[in-house]
């Protein structure tokens, strides 16, 4: 056929990997129809279980969304990983596709995965416990910064593990200790929110953390594969 | 074609699990034009061989290159587009249709959907390109497959045991895309059982015996 | 295994025990805290065990860096070192913080911020020497493990600072804090001496442990490169004739 | 070879099955090694997100526990079908093994699990939330009341998925209606102890509900497989 | 073996997926000591038609019964002990060894270990027996499924491309597993694109096209 065209540019590359997992998003419609009714179902269980009285819930609202978002967010991110098969993972490598890329467009579709996941989760939230929002200004900021924050962070766990079978046992592991300062700031910003404080030292705090998983998901990436 | 005159190029390789040893003292050099047979038992390490050249399988020892560059060292993606390697197993999306992954291969190297399509109608499949992948038959995956290998025009073709599941008509296909590549320059090394379809498509052959290459 | 006779050093055990001697001496000579009494000696094991901790992790994320940076597995191998050393030091501040927590708060533990963070950091490098068992191969491992190693000491500071994050039972700095050490000068200047010594002895602990990972690592090249069994000689042509 | 051996009895089919869903649980160490771990983070971030004031998690601990419990437990009991091959279904089928013993095969492996996680996740709240467990004649049956539910619902769902392929998207629809009923006489029963109260109406409606499943799942079994 | 004469009866058998039709009006009968050879292009329907008469895909429409049983309302799992069927890909759990594997079948069987190990030792692997199934080979793996066939002895068996993946050494397993079964009064049904080698083995041939059986 054609002598094989052009090297597409970083930004192409990364381009074709978001395109490629929201087509077998809309194809599979795991997130959609899976792990968003299971998360809504957990919010759900919450107050049956711990009994419905209203300040408690209305107290503890928040805090269980930001749990069930962390939990299930990693879920979302390492979701292609974990079902991938060695001839998969074989076709992508010949490909050609630049590690970094690949790494970027992942988190990329996770990260708008997220958001869908984010948004209804937080409208269940809001009419289950009874919560008002406040700090509209800020709300969006700190939602956007932790579904980014997720995203990066269980690509880059599923990239270390991904080449062991066994060793998706370790996502877990390795996901928990960097989600605690994106929990910490998402509940922490929007806690100083309605004491009035400043929620600025916050958001930085999760803009810092979602930077630092960037960086070392790209620097990584090539090495990562490298090795794989 | 780059200037290089060997496309590839073991020096006593070696592939390893643990203590066991898979290939041993492996040495093979591949020029421009060669179509090189590989035969050997189950479990001889045919495969380990194809994926170690792809650069997908890394070495316990030895000194590897493709297209004279260390495949290990260098920054391996730019060296893998050029390699067409299909396994035994089809590596495709099930839940995609057969065109949109090999769509999605096409936009990584750059090509319009349209030589998908094209690809596609060169094996066979213009009838059933939206055709979800899990809904297709084992010999309808490995064309596409083919099909993948014919529209990216790889330098290097490794073929993992090509002539299975293909039909009486598709199994031209392997012939068509061997003598395609090595007419442009390129090389393809072949796996297989069997040994007459082979013979008859290989410039020379090789046997794996006990980890070795003989 | 290589030919040349390995040497194992003996220094280290020596300035361990001196050290451990040291501290211990220390910590019973100081008089006793006002209010804690006797219970406040476990201070001196406790505190530097967890600052040694830190110290073990911020190393093993350097020497990771350098890993990444150098390809050269010494790097590695201090590393991992550090990592094990430091988990060791978490599991000694933890062991001691119960025995402490039983007497003076009347529970062997409780919720608190660094409780709770102190014993996931402890998870999170146990997670990383898990890391480094899923794999043989050298290279992977150590590319893994260095990149998990820069990324997981984040726990520190999410340690240090829980205890300000979340006002709750654990002490917040004393010796630490930003408006000078809040603690009498004998007490301040025993711990910096518990501290020293433990630091000698995590030094100590160093180098042992590196020599044994290079013996480790000697063992597994060794072993991947001897003549062990052919993959293929296990398949051989099928006997029907034995079968029916 | 050998003419083909006696025909097993149910018992010894349902064994067949347990021992191998234990023997690929200990390959994998899917539950042990991932699930438990993520649940047991999960409790761990609850009290993190939601602020550390002692008597509220004294108060919700045991509901976090169960809904922890349920969530993952689900999981634990569909794990095996989801990743389940066309061509490890059509092995299975052919073996002739009787459709109720595989469910109630599956069912006891995942019970078993279950009782593993709940132990480690039970010790795990008593010491994070300072929840002192009471009644500790009761505590046991509900425990394995829910876990034997919690299994027979998620292989029972499981089952009903398997023959549709894409209807993956029913579990957790499914699933949630059926385990509320579990989660509720689990508190309930809890509850009631605490107060001093009977426990005894609860505990049966645990014991109703897995008898139902069980016997849907039994029954259902053949007519199941029938339309694979 | 049963009383009944015919081990297979499909008559105007259809299988469709949603309005496409895969399999139309197929009739064909099987009778003890047959080896029926089937061929037909990629996506023909061949593998639907085996997978049909191991009760594996339900019909559509039409009769079809084994062993004298309508397969699809009796329960099927009594009948498909007696049938031995090898598909496209393995079906083993990678995670369990080529012995647990076996074992596992032998143990639904009601045979003995021994069995299993006995079996392998007959495709010629003793000595992989302990060797996870995701550390073996393609045609290792085969050759394992070639074991499970032979270990249970089945009276009815159905061959999905047996030659492909197994080396010179172990293609004989497959007219081995034929003459054994047909000559215990069993009957196979093998469908493949090596023409050669099912004509020296089969007693007669059909071909698929355009859904229907020739
Ligand atoms: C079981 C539980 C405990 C754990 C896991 C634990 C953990 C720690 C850690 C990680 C540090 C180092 C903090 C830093 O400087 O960043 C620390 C320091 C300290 N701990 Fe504990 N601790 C426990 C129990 C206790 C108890 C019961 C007491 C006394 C009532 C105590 C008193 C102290 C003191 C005085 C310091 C030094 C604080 C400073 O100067 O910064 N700890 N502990
Ligand atoms: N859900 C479906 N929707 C549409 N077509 C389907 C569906 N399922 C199967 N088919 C089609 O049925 C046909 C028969 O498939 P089958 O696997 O039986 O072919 P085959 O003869 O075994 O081919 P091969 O030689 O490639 O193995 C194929 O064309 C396949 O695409
Ligand atoms: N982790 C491992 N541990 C032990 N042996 C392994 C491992 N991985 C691969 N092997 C062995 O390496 C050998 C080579 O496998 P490979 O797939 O290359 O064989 P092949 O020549 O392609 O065989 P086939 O003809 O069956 O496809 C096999 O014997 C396999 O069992
Ligand atoms: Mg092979
Ligand atoms: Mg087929």
């Amino acid at each position: 056929m054609t002598d094989a065209g052009a090297t597409p540019g970083f930004f192409a590359q990364v381009m074709t990997i978001v395109r490629r997992d929201l087509l077998r998003e809309r194809r599979s419609g795991e997130v959609l129809w899976v792990t968003l009714p299971f998360g809504a179902i957990a919010l759900l269980l919450v107050p049956l279980a711990i009994g419905t009285d209203a300040p408690t819930l209305q107290r503890i609202g928040p805090g269980m969304f930001w749990v069930i978002v962390m939990l299930f967010g990693v879920l979302i991110a390492i979701r292609q990983t974990s079902a991938e098969t060695q001839a998969q993972r074989d076709m992508v490598a010949l490909t050609g596709l630049d590690p970094a890329a690949i790494f970027v467009g992942r988190s990329t579709a996770s990260f708008l995965l997220l958001v869908v996941f984010q948004t209804v989760l937080g409208a269940v939230t809001i009419v289950l416990y009874n919560v008002t929002p406040t700090g509209w200004a800020v709300l969006p900021v700190v939602l956007l910064l932790a579904a980014s924050g997720l995203a990066l962070l269980g690509t880059l766990a599923a990239s270390i593990v991904s080449t062991g079978r066994s060793a998706t046992a370790l996502v877990p592991l390795l996901v928990a200790p960097l989600s605690v300062p994106l929990l910490l700031g998402a509940t922490q910003a929007l806690e100083a929110i309605r004491l009035g404080r400043s929620s600025l030292v916050w958001v930085l705090l999760m803009a810092t953390v979602g930077l630092l998983l960037a960086v070392a998901g790209i620097l990584s990436a090539r090495p990562l594969q490298e090795t794989a | 074609m780059s200037g290089s005159t060997t496309l590839v190029d073991l020096e006593k390789v070696s592939v390893r699990a643990g203590a066991v040893r898979i290939l041993e003292d492996v040495s093979l050099t591949v020029h421009p034009g060669d179509a090189v047979g590989v035969f050997g038992a189950n479990g001889a390490g045919k495969t380990t061989l194809l994926r170690l050249i792809a650069t997908l399988q890394p070495p316990a020892g030895g000194r590897c290159s493709v297209f004279g560059a260390d495949m290990y060292a260098a920054d391996r993606f730019d060296i893998r587009r050029r390699i067409g390697y299909i396994g035994h197993t089809p590596g495709l999306y099930p839940e995609l249709t057969l065109l949109e992954n090999l769509a999605f291969v096409a936009d990584a190297h750059g090509l319009p959907e349209s030589e998908a399509r094209r690809a596609l109608e060169l094996v066979g499949l213009s009838g059933a390109a939206d055709r979800r992948t899990d809904h297709s038959s084992h010999g309808m995956q490995r064309r596409t497959e083919f099909a993948r290998v014919l529209m990216t025009g790889p330098d290097l073709l490794l073929l993992d045991e090509p002539h299975s599941a293909l039909d009486a008509d598709a199994v031209d296909l392997v012939d068509e895309l061997v003598h395609r590549t090595v007419e442009r320059g390129g090389a393809a090394v072949l796996v297989s059982h069997d040994r007459d379809r082979v013979n008859s498509l290989a410039t020379r052959t090789h046997e794996i015996k006990d980890g070795t290459l003989l | 295994m290589t030919s040349t006779q390995h040497r194992t050093t003996v220094w280290p055990w020596i300035v361990m025990a001196v050290a451990g001697l040291h501290t211990f001496v220390a910590s019973m000579t100081v008089s006793p805290d006002v209010v804690q009494g006797q219970l406040s000696r476990i201070m001196y094991v406790h505190v530097p065990a967890a600052w040694l901790a830190y110290l073990a992790f911020g190393v093993t994320m350097f020497a990771s860096a350098m890993y990444l940076w150098k390809k050269d597995f010494r790097w590695d191998r201090r590393a991992l070192a550090s990592a094990e050393i430091g988990v060791l030091f978490t599991a000694l501040a933890i062991g001691l913080g119960m025995i402490w927590a039983k007497p003076t708060w009347g529970v062997w533990w409780t919720w608190d911020a660094r409780l709770t963070l102190t014993s996931i950091m402890f998870f999170v490098y146990l997670g990383y020497l898990a890391l480094r068992r899923t794999t043989d191969n050298l290279d992977v491992r150590a590319a893994r493990s260095a990149i998990f190693g820069v990324l997981a000491v984040v726990q520190v500071p999410l340690v240090h600072f829980s205890v300000i994050w979340w006002r709750t039972l654990h002490q917040p700095p004393t010796l630490l804090n930003p408006e000078g050490p809040a603690m009498d000068t004998a007490m301040v200047i025993t711990l910096l001496i518990a501290v020293a010594s433990f630091t000698v002895i995590y030094v100590a602990m160093m180098f042992k442990r590196i020599e044994l990972a290079r013996l480790e690592d000697e063992v597994l090249v060794a072993d991947q490169t001897s003549s062990g069994p052919v993959a293929g000689q296990a398949v051989t042509a099928p006997g029907l004739t034995k079968g029916s």
